[in-house]
């Protein structure tokens, strides 16, 4: 496999909210390598936004990134200083929300939003990064990327905007994207749309891209490697044939099994994962998905499970495989 | 805050219904209430607003017993005495005893208060639910008329209706009721024009509520949390516009303990006995800021944004 | 399964936009613009098609929920458009709704049990023992511990409210209940413990499902027919597993292919819309369809196509199957 | 250019600083105290007083006058060579000009105290004042030019005090060929010019008038007395009692109002001068509307009369400012008798009189007593009153309110205040002046509480005529004594001089008819 | 629909609000038993009274009446102030007003430039000492009776620290500068008078202070609430995102949105300004229509206390107007509803 461009190691991120402590994410350990597309699934709540937002520094109060660390291109970003932080942000990693609508600022034009990070980064005059930014709009498939560029965000429809996002993203040539839900906002049709682009820009610009969503369906057509999150851990980590075929982990399995598979042809009852996600301010005890676990043993309410290698670049975080020898 | 579940999916079903036991009845009603109760602890302001409000109600209630001389006890041979032992706040030029007043004066605040806002308050929301409820031409009416009143700044349409009215505390609240329901009715109707998009009332349509129900069931409890925080706020305000009116003339008579009215007269003796116009005027000032506080860190509370 | 329980003909939903200087009516949204089907006993329906083309509005408007323009509603052969309060009032018991976000459908002031107790109040059961036996039982009924009927909303998942939901559907016993997208906002995982509940529900009671989505996967699962809509119209229904097999409609097609499907097996060449779904302000002359679609002819933007049975229950609009 | 400081305390201006702007400049219309004070400054009447007396009428306009055996034509002479400030000159037919117009414009002040007086007087203003009525007037010629310094008044009944009715600044006389330029007069209305204009023979002219800030008095140098002292005088109307105060106290007024209540503060002040003590001539009262029912009883009458401690009030709110009064007759007026005894204040006596009146707790009663809004003083006598009475428990409430004086006058007027508090200032230094409107049951105030004592009438007319000054002050004294046996009135106080001046301030001068200040006299 | 539109059809809704507001206006006049309150005065004698009812129809019947009234209203016949010995109200209202302008023009300039960086620094701290700090002080604003503050402003300013002056425009002893605006702060520029201006200023100080403090208190609170909604809006993070500062993100991204909503408080607070101005002129003596008003008032001159009343209602009628358009004009997000 390509090089590593991001390795998280161990990372915790907790809120401090008025009614407890949210331990949102409870040690992270992901590497994300050159040129690919990770994707991120999981229930709501799981901290696939908070993972996102961590890598880039931006949680907000009363979030606190306390522990781990984040390697990227040899630096540690959680040690770096917020002003150094800035210059890679929107340059080196960049990314991309789920509302298309409402990420713009409602009252600047397009043109001058994506221009503005050319002047930031690249030290581009205003001329210049304006040109840039209509190259950028062009670049993404906009037809008539002046009159869009010269818009107000409330005047493009949300395929557009999303467009729009991703050229602004891109403007930098950053070494990594995320993508927070990128096309859940969107409908089917205009989803495609969107989707197809960032396969076609996968191809012909080589960026990593973190995908964070929670469409399998989504995961299944872009990505190469997917990451499953419970609960604030990565339960398993693996390809993406891995995950839909030979998928390890309880969650996992439960996950797959509940969707309704396009080439049924009569109703059959669908795997469900009972129960629903805990609260993480008091999370269950050991492995964080044991309460919900058709497989649970004792051990898995004492001990929180490692992530462990059980095959070709497939890890697993669950006591089930603690008798498998790492193949590593 | 998702329950834990597992014994809904896994059986246990209990047989047997509904609780019946009060205290695991109204559970859920009593942790709302204790998470709220935490929520306001959090806020040194609101908290200071609420010791306020207590403190200033217990007064009120209890004036008789703290006040050392009564609401209207004239000593005529101590006119103008500067705050000493025997009257803390001094004396006006009455002889009065400006504490005692300021005690007293705080029932009719209270009156004042409290009258002109719950009048105010059944009138805007009748009037706000039914036209937000209901929309259209109705709408249209109400909201015409709500416009002409909220033409005017409140003090100066109180003004002129006390003016045509003549003098008396009653129509100073007759008029601050006036001014003051086209504000709540405009409040409750912008809540019923958005909770009325919410789903739960169209799913009580779909089930067949009368337009009653509705209303009373759905939309007004829902919209209860913005009227609160704006009465709250607004006891204040009404304390401070019936002073200013009694300022310029209108409201409490002559002798009465009405502290807009203490701040009238001795504002002619600023100038060598300020006590007489600076204490009622700090008592309207804690007061007010007391509701305010208080409505400022209800609506931190009930803004659902600010939850959890 | 052949009776038809539900039938809507020609029907027509505008939304008036009031603007101008005396804020007239200038424009209609026009929501729904002349759609017919049918739904037989005991069947469901799936409903699908991209975001604003009218599919909410068609399922509210069977329960007169939105009053339509003009057409008919037909339950039970029974026009429900012409039918008076009282009478619309004990039809309607017949019929429910569960909505898409099971966050705004439940009063957040109610307690559980209120909430599922209130269309029993309303149609006139009085407070006591026996209301609160039903109220768990219904609860039970799907799936939630009755003891939480004394908990708000707030207090619980998304899944479990949506179970409320479906609660207080069922109370009156209804024989119809249309779903807007009753699983859209939840999880897989939850989305796959509703679909089942609705499957069981619909063999244990022998309901009819109107089922709203935008998730053609979900729909074929449901639903025995599928109906398309695509800016206020239907383009084209058939039995779901005829739709999947044999898409006629270019629109179902791409939709079709548009979709994202759950398994790296399987890569579909798709067929990629170009542009955004025009306003139903002023939709396109002739087929609605034909700034978007692939064949478009001449005779598309001049002429409507009709809603035509190619057989077997499979209607279609479109020019192309009249050239076939 | 430099900033523009008008020197308004150069040496020779005076600067006086007042709390009320005048309504009315016109001496036929004005009848309130800051209009008389301009008036008096501008216009002269044919007699005025000398220093602060107030028996012995002298000449201004008139050299010297005398009455028929009938005691109902008075002739004047009139001074020579007095030029008014247009520069036409004084003569009979001004002085006629100045009274046919006071008399054909039928407003407050003529009505109430001089055309009745006048032959045909009382018929005109009882008329509709049409056309053929104001001639039919006219024709009557009531004040007759016999020569250019001869002028003939005709009375419609002979009347001792007439002579000091003429120097009511109501009488002032004005420029006739100023008033005709300006649009003349008319009969039931007020001249708009004149109210704001004026045209007179005084030792000042009106400069100018900023409304609701100033008036400006200039010295007239063609005057025919004693020219003023002074060049300027600025007249500042400052209703806020702080500012006039610290105007004073920083020099920028020489004199300023001063409402009783501030002497402890204004006598801390070393650079001020007050000067109080003598009497002015004015009463204040409680009166008692007799249409009411509870004061249709004397006994109530009397002992709210004994409730009120006239003594302390003085001594204590009025921190002695002011005097007692015994009767309507304020001290200083001839027809005054000191022997008359004050009201007594007898508390337990007034409640044995309210009980024995059928007052009890059991059966509550409310009585508003009324005062005119922003009169300190009176607010703190209706709450002593109030208090008093409040103090027997015998279930009777006093709601005192307060009316805003337009109000306050048009209730009274209307005879609708139950109880009041109000005072009264001479028009004219005669007692009849004051008995009259309180005593007389067509008199003013006698009118509005509905008091009525058929003998104190036939006294009255009797007085009315009476020439003798001792049989008429006799007369006077019976008056009083019946008046205040049929407890009809509390006699408050009689106010007294109450002026605030800086010590550089000199020839102040005080005179009780002056309405505030005549400024002439004085310089720095 | 268009900006044009919009501005018609609001001017358009004016008409019914302006008649209700003279409904309401007549109504109030023919409550106080004398409908010829406004012309007469106590001294006016009954024949004259009569002419007065006759000229102004005071004996038809009240349609009708309304029909006189508004005609009197549209050529500016206000009646006749009493209490300004019988002058008409509009020849009252014309000298009075361009010192109440000065006033609440001077106040709403103090209410913007305190309360909006107040606010600022509130919700860039929130729940810190700071906010803490500005919340407590805006509160303390809304609380406050202003007639008393006044007092308390001038005790400390002029009693005690014999900073500022007391009230007024001008010292008693200096003369206005020739009037053509009527604003002092003008007038005087325009005539060089620099020392006049500079003393004018000193003047208007205090009540401008006095008068904006109620109102600064809730820009600043406005401020703060729309400024914490924007900073929590999707396009905040996205310039986070962009490695933008946090200088940036609030002065560039954040401020020109909340700004827009604090616009529309501003009007509002213009009309409060101006029914505030009745208590503060009656504290610092400044001769605009709210001492006017109050001296009305305490003579029951009711064509005054109307005329005031019509003049204030029709200015925030139409600061309310133009603060709508320009909030439409500026947001470009705003339908024009
Ligand atoms: N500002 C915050 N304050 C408190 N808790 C937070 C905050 N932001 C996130 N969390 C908590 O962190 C956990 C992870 O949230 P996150 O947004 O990463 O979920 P997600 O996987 O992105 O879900 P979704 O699919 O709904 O976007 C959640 O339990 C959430 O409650
Ligand atoms: N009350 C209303 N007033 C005006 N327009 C409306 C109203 N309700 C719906 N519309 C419009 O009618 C069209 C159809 O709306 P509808 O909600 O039926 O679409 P939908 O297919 O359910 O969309 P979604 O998938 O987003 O739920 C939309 O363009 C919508 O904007
Ligand atoms: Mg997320
Ligand atoms: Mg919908």
């Amino acid at each position: 496999m390509s090089e590593v461009l991001i390795s998280i190691k161990g990372l915790k991120t907790n809120f401090y909210t008025y009614t407890g402590v949210v331990k949102a994410l409870d040690g992270i350990n992901l590497d994300i390598y050159k040129g690919e597309t990770l994707g991120l699934v999981g229930e709501t709540g799981c901290g696939k936004s908070v993972t996102a937002l961590s890598l880039i520094r931006l949680i907000q109060n009363p979030g606190k990134i306390d522990e781990g660390s984040i390697l990227f291109n040899g630096k540690d970003l959680i040690k770096l200083s917020e002003k150094e932080m800035r210059s890679i942000r929107g340059n080196k990693i960049s990314m991309i929300f789920q509302e298309p609508m409402t990420s713009f600022n409602p009252v600047f034009t397009i043109g001058s939003q994506i221009a503005e990070v050319l002047i930031l980064h690249q030290k581009l005059d205003q001329k210049a990064a304006w040109k840039k930014a209509v190259e950028m709009l062009a670049f993404t498939g906009i037809p008539a990327p002046e009159r869009v560029a010269n818009s107000h965000p409330h005047e493009l429809s949300g395929g557009m905007l999303q467009r729009a996002m991703i050229s602004m993203a891109l403007a930098c040539n950053p070494a990594l994207l995320i993508a927070d839900e990128p096309t859940t906002a969107l409908d089917v049709t205009i989803q495609a749309q969107i989707l197809e682009l960032m396969k076609d820009l996968k191809q012909r610009i080589g960026t990593s891209i973190l995908l964070i969503t929670h469409d399998l369906g989504v995961v299944s057509d872009v990505c190469d490697r997917v990451g499953v999150m419970y609960a604030g851990t990565i339960v398993e980590l693996a390809d993406v044939n891995s995950i839909f075929f030979k998928p390890a982990h309880p969650y996992t399995t439960g996950l797959i099994g509940s969707i309704p598979k396009i080439n049924l042809t009569s109703r059959q009852k669908l795997d469900t994962i009972p129960g629903s996600v805990p609260n993480l301010i008091q999370p269950p005890t050991g492995c964080r998905f044991h309460p919900r676990c058709s497989k649970c043993m004792d051990i898995c309410k004492k001990e929180k499970p490692l992530l462990k290698n059980i095959g070709e670049n497939h890890y697993v975080a669950c006591h089930l495989y603690d008798s498998t020898p790492e193949l590593r | 805050m998702a329950v834990e579940t597992q014994d809904v999916i896994t059986g246990q079903k209990k047989k047997g219904s509904i609780i019946k036991n009060w205290s695991e009845k109204n559970e859920s009603r009593i942790k709302e209430i204790k998470h709220s109760i935490r929520l306001f602890t959090k806020s040194p302001l609101a908290m200071l607003g609420l010791v306020i409000i207590v403190m200033f109600l217990l007064v009120a209630i209890f004036a008789p017993y703290i006040a050392p001389y009564g609401a209207e006890e004239r000593n005529w041979k101590e006119l103008k005495q500067p705050p000493s032992e025997k009257h803390i706040f001094g004396t006006d030029d009455t002889g009065g005893d400006i504490f005692s007043r300021i005690i007293y004066g705080s029932r009719t605040s209270l009156y004042i208060g409290f009258s002109v806002v719950s009048v105010a308050i059944i009138l805007g929301t009748l009037v706000g639910a039914i036209s937000g409820y209901y929309g259209g031409k109705i709408d249209e009416l109400m909201m015409r008329v709500t416009d002409i009143f909220l033409a005017f700044p409140s003090l100066v349409l109180a003004m002129v209706i006390c003016a045509s009215l003549g003098r008396s505390i009653e129509n100073v609240m007759l008029a601050m009721t006036i001014v003051w329901w086209p504000a709540y009715a405009r409040l409750v109707r912008g809540q019923a024009l958005s909770i009325r998009e919410r789903k739960y009332i169209e799913a009580a349509r779909a089930i067949g509520a009368s337009d009653f129900r509705i209303i009373t069931k759905h939309l007004a409890p829902n919209s209860f949390s913005p009227i609160i925080v704006q009465a709250t706020m607004d006891l204040g305000n009404v304390i401070l516009v019936a002073a200013g009116l009694s300022f310029i003339g209108f409201g409490a008579k002559p002798g009465q303990a009405e502290w807009g009215r203490m701040i009238s007269e001795g504002a002619a003796y600023m100038l060598n006995q300020p006590w007489m116009a600076t204490f009622p005027g700090l008592a309207i000032l804690i007061v007010c800021l007391g509701f305010n506080l208080f409505g400022d860190g209800l609506r931190d509370i009930l803004d659902p944004r600010q939850r959890r | 399964m052949s009776e038809k329980l539900i039938e809507i003909k020609d029907l027509k939903v505008y939304f008036p936009i009031q603007g101008g200087i005396f804020s007239r009516t200038v424009e209609n949204v026009k929501a729904v613009d002349g759609v017919s089907f049918y739904i037989k006993k005991g069947e469901t329906l799936g409903l699908v098609g991209e975001s604003g083309c009218g599919k909410t509005t068609v399922g509210r408007s069977i329960l007169m929920l939105t009053p339509p323009t003009s057409g008919e509603v037909l339950f039970e052969g029974t026009d429900l458009i012409c039918c008076n309060r009282a009478d619309l009032r004990k039809l309607r018991q017949n019929m429910q709704i569960v909505f898409q976000d099971p966050n705004s459908s439940l009063n957040p002031r109610m307690l559980v049990k209120d909430i599922v107790a209130e269309p029993l109040i309303i149609n006139g059961m009085k407070k006591g023992e026996e209301l609160d036996r039903k109220v768990a039982q219904l609860l039970e009924t799907v799936g939630l511990n009755p003891t939480h009927a004394n908990r708000y909303p707030h207090e619980f998942s998304g899944g479990q409210r949506q179970r409320i939901g479906i609660a207080r559907a069922l109370a009156l016993n209804p024989k119809f209940i249309v779903l807007d997208e009753p699983t859209s906002s939840l999880d897989v995982s939850v989305q796959s413990q509703i679909l089942n509940k609705l499957e069981e529900l619909q063999r244990d009671l022998g309901l009819t499902y109107l089922f709203i989505s935008h998730n053609l996967i979900v729909v074929k699962y449901l639903s025995d027919r599928v109906a398309v809509m695509y800016l206020g119209k239907i383009v084209e229904s058939a039995k779901t597993d005829d739709l999947f097999a044999e898409p006629m409609h270019p629109y179902t097609q791409a939709l079709l292919s548009a979709i994202p499907v759950p398994d790296p097996s399987i890569k579909t060449k798709r067929i990629i819309l170009e542009g955004d779904v025009p306003t139903p302000i002023n939709p396109p002359k002739g087929c609605r369809f034909h700034t978007r679609c692939r064949h478009r002819m001449d005779i598309c933007d001049k002429v409507e196509p009709e809603f035509k049975d190619i057989g077997g229950e499979h209607f279609v609009a479109c020019h192309l199957i009249d050239k076939k | 250019t430099t900033p523009t400081p008008t020197p308004e305390t150069s040496p020779m201006t005076i600067v006086s600083m007042v709390a009320g702007e005048p309504e009315s400049l016109d001496p036929a219309y004005d009848y309130e105290s800051a209009g008389g004070e301009i008036i008096q400054n501008v216009y002269e009447t044919l007699v005025y007083y000398e220093g602060d007396d107030v028996t012995k009428p002298v000449g201004v306009l008139a050299k010297s006058w005398e009455m028929s055996e009938d005691g109902l034509t008075y002739t004047f002479y009139l001074k020579e060579n007095v030029t008014f400030h247009d520069g036409t000159a004084f003569n009979a037919s001004a002085v006629k000009y100045s009274f046919d117009r006071g008399v054909i414009m039928n407003l407050d002040p003529w009505q109430s105290c001089i055309s009745p007086l006048l032959a045909g007087g009382l018929d005109y203003m009882n008329s509709n004042q049409t056309e053929a009525d104001q001639k039919a007037y006219l024709d009557l010629d009531s004040v007759h030019v016999v020569n250019e310094t001869t002028v003939q008044f005709k009375l419609a009944k002979p009347y001792g005090a007439f002579v000091p009715v003429l120097s009511f600044y109501a009488a002032s006389i004005i420029s006739p060929t100023y008033d005709q330029a300006h649009g003349g007069y008319k009969a039931n209305e007020e001249s708009e010019w004149m109210t704001s204009h004026m045209c007179g023979t005084g030792p000042y002219v009106l400069t100018s008038w900023d409304r609701k800030d100033k008036i400006v008095l200039d010295k007239f140098d063609n005057y025919h007395g004693t020219p003023a002292a002074n060049d300027r005088v600025i007249i500042r109307y400052v209703d806020d009692w702080n500012t006039r105060f610290l105007a004073i106290k920083n020099g920028e007024a020489d004199l300023i109002y001063a409402p009783t209540t501030y002497a402890d503060d204004i006598k801390k002040e070393p650079n001020l001068v007050l000067e109080t003590g003598r009497g002015t001539l004015s009463v204040t009262y409680i009166g008692f509307n007799q249409k009411e029912k509870v004061f249709q009883d004397q006994r109530v009458r009397q002992a709210f009369i004994e409730s009120f401690d006239a003594e302390s009030y003085l001594k204590d709110v009025c921190l002695g400012y002011g005097k007692r009064v015994n009767g309507p007759i304020p001290e200083g007026l001839p027809g005054f008798n000191p022997d008359i005894p004050y009201q007594k204040f007898d508390p337990e006596h007034a409640k044995a009189l309210l009980q024995e009146a059928g007052f009890s707790k059991s059966n509550p009663t409310t009585i508003v007593l009324n005062y005119n809004e922003g009169n300190d003083n009176r607010k703190q006598a209706c709450l002593m009153l109030k208090d008093q009475i409040e103090k027997y428990d015998l279930g009777i409430t006093i709601d005192v309110q307060e009316l805003d004086w337009p109000t306050y006058t048009a209730k009274n007027r209307a005879g609708e205040l139950p109880i009041f508090y109000l005072g009264w200032l001479a028009d004219y230094p005669s007692a009849d002046n004051f008995i009259g409107p309180f005593c007389y049951s067509e008199g003013y105030y006698a009118d509005k509480v509905s008091y009525k004592n058929e003998t104190i009438d036939a006294i009255y007319q009797e007085a009315l005529y009476e020439t003798d000054p001792a049989k008429q002050a006799a007369m006077y004294t019976e008056i009083t004594n019946g008046v205040n046996n049929d407890a009809a009135y509390i006699w408050s106080t009689q106010a007294v001089e109450f002026e605030v001046h800086t010590k550089q301030l000199k020839g102040y001068q005080w005179n009780p008819m002056d309405s505030h200040l005549r400024y002439f006299t004085m310089y720095k | 629909m268009k900006l044009r539109d919009y501005v018609i059809r609001r001017l358009l809704l004016l008409i019914p609000v302006l008649i209700g507001i003279t409904f309401i206006t007549f109504t109030l006049s023919h409550m106080i038993g004398d409908p010829a309150a406004a012309w007469v005065t106590d001294k006016t004698t009954e024949q004259r009274r009569a002419i007065i009812i006759q000229q102004h129809h005071l004996d038809e019947p009240l349609p009708i009446q309304y029909l006189y009234y508004i005609n009197d209203l549209v050529h500016l016949d206000l009646g006749n102030s009493a209490s300004e010995g019988g002058r008409s109200v509009a020849e009252c209202l014309a000298q009075y007003f361009p010192a109440t302008l000065e006033l609440t023009v001077a106040s709403m300039i103090l209410c913007l430039a305190i309360g909006i960086p107040l606010g600022i620094i509130s919700a860039i701290k929130k729940d810190k000492l700071p906010d803490h700090a500005v919340r407590l002080f805006s509160l303390m604003g809304v609380s406050v009776p202003i007639f008393w503050f006044g007092l308390i402003l001038q005790y400390i300013f002029y009693l005690q620290l014999d900073l500022l002056p007391l009230g007024g425009r001008l010292p008693l002893t200096m003369s206005a500068p020739p009037h053509v605006t009527g604003l002092y702060l003008i007038d005087s520029l325009l005539a060089g008078q620099i020392n006049t201006f500079w003393v004018a200023l000193v003047h208007l100080l205090m009540p401008a202070f006095c008068l904006s403090f109620t109102y600064l208190a809730i820009i600043s609170r406005m401020m703060r609430s729309s400024m914490l909604e924007t900073m929590t809006q999707d396009f905040i993070r996205t310039a986070r995102a962009k490695g933008l500062s946090e200088k940036a993100v609030i002065f560039k991204h954040a401020l020109r949105n909340a700004l827009t909503p604090t616009t529309t408080v501003a009007g509002l607070a213009f009309g409060g300004l101006l029914s505030g101005a009745v208590l503060t002129e009656t504290i610092f003596m400044w001769p605009g229509i709210g001492r006017y008003s109050v001296r009305a008032i305490s003579s029951t001159d009711f064509a005054s206390i109307m005329g005031f009343t019509l003049l204030v209602v029709v200015i925030y009628v139409f600061t309310n107007l133009i603060v709508d358009i320009l909030y439409a004009y500026l947001d470009p997000r705003v339908k024009f509803g």
